[in-house]
């Protein structure tokens, strides 16, 4: 069953550093404010894994949370480069990056795998690129049937898995609709989860598209009314496109990006 | 002398050179084509053309919708009008296995930061050091295994010759490697690409070796335009044509879909 | 983009003797209708595919349809045995019956492995039980990270699927909800698919939990109303328990199934 | 002497062997467990105990129903109220791979037509020759990866000598194979069965041998009843429990539960 409690809470007890952490969202419900909180508590060392690291790990990156990022996709969607991360890849700075780059239906895959309990996932990806030579965790398998080859990848299962949803009960039952993304598997294939959630309610009404994720497949949730902002929780609010363009000069300079992160650091959770 | 560079729309000057390439690639789907979109030029395109001679076509966003029918241009690939106006939403492992993976859609509409000259494409790395890259682009995202299960693929990219290079730093998605047959000896199904729209012209791959060849020049642009801004020894197509200039129609259309989006 | 036409038409111009044919619905949305036309038109020598092979397999069977069947679980769910296949596996009538058999989790990864464009599914399954000594489509298969051996089954890819569904729109988009099985797979799966369904509307107003398979994902629809009795379709209608039990009598005895086949052979679709 | 066979639920009279095995088997599930449902048997003790004193216990059935909570006995894993009743319905393949697969479960709860002294089930064949069976039953259903992957595994089953063997003829899901460390060998992660239920008693595998031993009879049943039912020479725990008979509440709810699935 999950417990449900506040965000600091939930971060303090569940994200420790050194942690393999997935904060998932496919543009939409990205579950910001979790982000900001790991900030805040000053976790260090984390493998931070996720399809599109866009501005809410650009933020963990510039603030040097991350020794490590296992990724598909790091751009600022509709703006343009994502400067922490790109200074973090090739100047060091604050730390040195490690990165694990996949292609999205690898990384897809690697999620499908650690949810469904098996140590690998099949596709037909990646050929022809230079991605398996720079990538050791794509290899061939041979299809036992037919002799032809694949492509494999293994699975990813996370220390912690953070995803944003619309609406969870008193019982911690988690319900989120809109663009789904990968944030089943994600919380699936993790062994712990949090759930920031736009509101708690009596009840989980029935919304067409909906996903309900049982209580009992969550370890925490905590209610963050805008937890996704900058990106938006579909029914309650919009995403918000001035914030993702004001991002670029932010993250484009150090110190403006320093001036960001001290007001970061000072509010409260 | 080339088309005014894209310094916003306006509805009392002419074409720019963006707006060329956006008609351009919109012209080039037709139908009830399946196409699988990228953000930016690509759903530029396709969105145009489904709002002016393709209504039918059907867009298909790897974040996991079949069928959008945006009334404004989206603004990312998770852009919420996506969602609404599709006819389904989806996860994101099922739209890269159920749907793209068996090869059924018929149009991967992609964009590069670097396209070499058998239509590979790098948006990971520029610099020949991976490790040590002089720019780290974003990465891969959906593109390698658009590039691999569609039936064709149709690049749009601005042109230049650090953008149109002889070969790319890294092979971020497949094209036709190092010449005809590479795809089928590395089981590929999709064509790969058989269409490149620049703001300059249209490149398709020569059927017999699978270099890219001038096939079409924009209005106001000439050969040796296209030649100063491609990083190899450009071969032209012997009936080169001239891609007609946007109709006021196509005009309006594309600055509607993007005032919409304001 | 699908057709739309009548079930006999559909019938006539998608199945072909010696064809694979799989028809889905797990306990629910069960395509008999569709299964009695391909008795009344005679089809011979068809691979019939499908997870629980229930009343309308048992039907096709003892009509002399099938030649082989590839299965997890044959029975009359909630009554007892399916007297028609026995009888063809006990004692080869009307005709032999070949049987591949595999477990829920193997025929579903199968699908999704058709589904997929895949040639094969991974899954932990089949281990120390005997059917693998019986049935030659699972495989040992080692995963190339860990070393770790799992169970390898070959993808599913039927000449035609037919599942019945709620409602379609006048484009040929299908829309279901309730218990979905392995609908979609089957006819993602699939060379060529039929959907029966419940009627047949202007526009497909959402409903919780459904489903929507675009028209150009599916070859033919066919409005066939009660096309899932003695199933149900949610919204539609209830299971009709009585039938399932009356079934037990007919199908136990050849001569009352050879009463209730001429009844059916007579009725027109 | 053994209970009256099942004759159909009355009010006024005592409980049947079939009662008293559903009540027995609803007995051993408890507090928030995740059960993984088979329909019959365990279909009707597993609803019992959420009707009596496991109300938070979570039913998963393998039509892709999560925390079902029917008001009635569902007449197959299909009824609809299984599905109206849930907090979430997912497709079979998701509750095989995303639910059962990977351990989330804590105990899967089958049925038998034949158990073995390592409980061993089948459901496949009865007779020794695959192909030419002197009885098609079934097979394997979900069987085979919910006795591989659930946490424990309780077998609830009517006993007969024809039931109960010392060798099953077709082993349609894995118990303990031939004794202790089968299952580790063979990298099985559940424990298998734990624990078998039948009209006549309680059954446990040896911690030394894996072998089902007998650890309780119910009401009205001696020791060699059991052993005139069972295939093989059974063991007998030390401290053979008798087991309490059916409480007036526990079999007004269970009768209820029937009654209202009519």
């Amino acid at each position: 069953m999950a417990e449900i409690g506040t965000l600091a809470e939930a971060i303090g007890d569940l994200v420790g550093d050194g942690d393999v952490v997935a904060l998932e969202g496919f543009t939409h419900l990205i579950p910001t404010a979790a982000g900001q909180e790991i900030i805040r508590q000053g976790r260090r060392d984390l493998t931070l894994v996720r399809m599109t690291p866009d501005i809410v790990y650009d933020q963990l990156i510039g603030a040097g949370c991350a020794r490590k990022l296992v990724f598909s996709w790091g751009g600022n969607p509709g703006v343009g480069s994502l400067h922490r991360f790109r200074d973090a890849v090739q100047n060091s700075w604050p730390v040195p990056l490690e990165i694990e780059e996949h292609s999205h239906a690898g990384m897809a895959n690697r999620y499908v795998a650690g949810a469904s309990g098996l140590p690998f996932a099949v596709l037909r990806g990646y050929v022809g690129t230079d991605l398996p030579s720079v990538t050791t965790t794509i290899k061939p398998i041979t299809c036992p049937f037919t002799g032809e080859e694949l492509t494999a990848v293994p699975a990813l299962n996370p220390d912690v898995a953070i995803v944003h949803a619309q609406r969870a009960d008193r019982n911690g039952n988690v319900q989120l609709w809109g663009l789904l993304g990968v944030q089943k598997e994600a919380v699936l294939a993790a062994r712990r989860s949090l759930v920031t959630v736009e509101e708690i309610v009596d009840e989980l009404s029935p919304v067409p598209g909906a996903i309900v994720l049982p209580s009992w497949a969550v370890t925490r949730v905590a209610e963050v009314p805008g937890g996704a902002h900058p990106s938006y929780a579909q029914g309650y609010s919009e995403r918000d496109n001035a914030y993702y363009a004001a991002w670029d000069p932010i993250s484009r300079d150090r110190d403006e990006f320093g001036r960001w992160l001290e007001q970061v650091k000072e509010a409260a959770a | 002398m080339s088309p005014a560079q894209d310094t916003g729309p306006a509805s009392d000057t002419g074409p720019t050179s963006d707006e060329v390439m956006a008609v351009a690639a919109a012209r080039a789907l037709s139908g009830r084509q399946r196409v699988f979109v990228g953000i930016g030029l690509p759903s530029t395109a396709a969105n145009l053309a489904r709002r002016t001679h393709a209504p039918d076509l059907v867009l298909v966003y790897e974040s996991g919708t079949l069928g959008s029918k945006p009334d404004r241009l989206p603004a990312s690939i998770g852009d919420g009008v996506l969602a609404e106006t599709a006819d389904a939403v989806i996860s994101v492992p099922e739209v890269f296995n159920y749907w793209l993976q068996p090869g059924r859609i018929d149009v991967g509409f992609l964009g590069a930061a670097q396209l070499d000259r058998f239509g590979n494409i790098n948006t990971t790395v520029i610099g020949s050091d991976y490790h040590h890259p002089k720019v780290r682009l974003p990465g891969a995202g959906g593109a390698p295994e658009i590039a691999a299960s569609c039936r064709e693929v149709y690049v749009v990219v601005r042109q230049s010759s650090r953008s149109f290079v002889d070969r790319v730093d890294f092979v971020t998605s497949f094209g036709h490697g190092r010449g005809k047959g590479d795809r089928e000896r590395l089981g590929l199904r999709g064509a790969g690409p058989t269409l490149v729209i620049t703001d300059l012209g249209v490149f398709r791959p020569d059927p017999e070796t699978a270099e890219l060849v001038l096939t079409a020049v924009h209005e106001g642009v000439t050969v040796d335009d296209v030649r100063a801004a491609t990083g190899w020894d450009l071969k032209v197509a012997p009936d080169l044509d001239r891609t007609p200039p946007p109709t006021d129609q196509e005009l309006a259309a594309l600055r509607a879909l993007k005032e919409a989006s304001k």
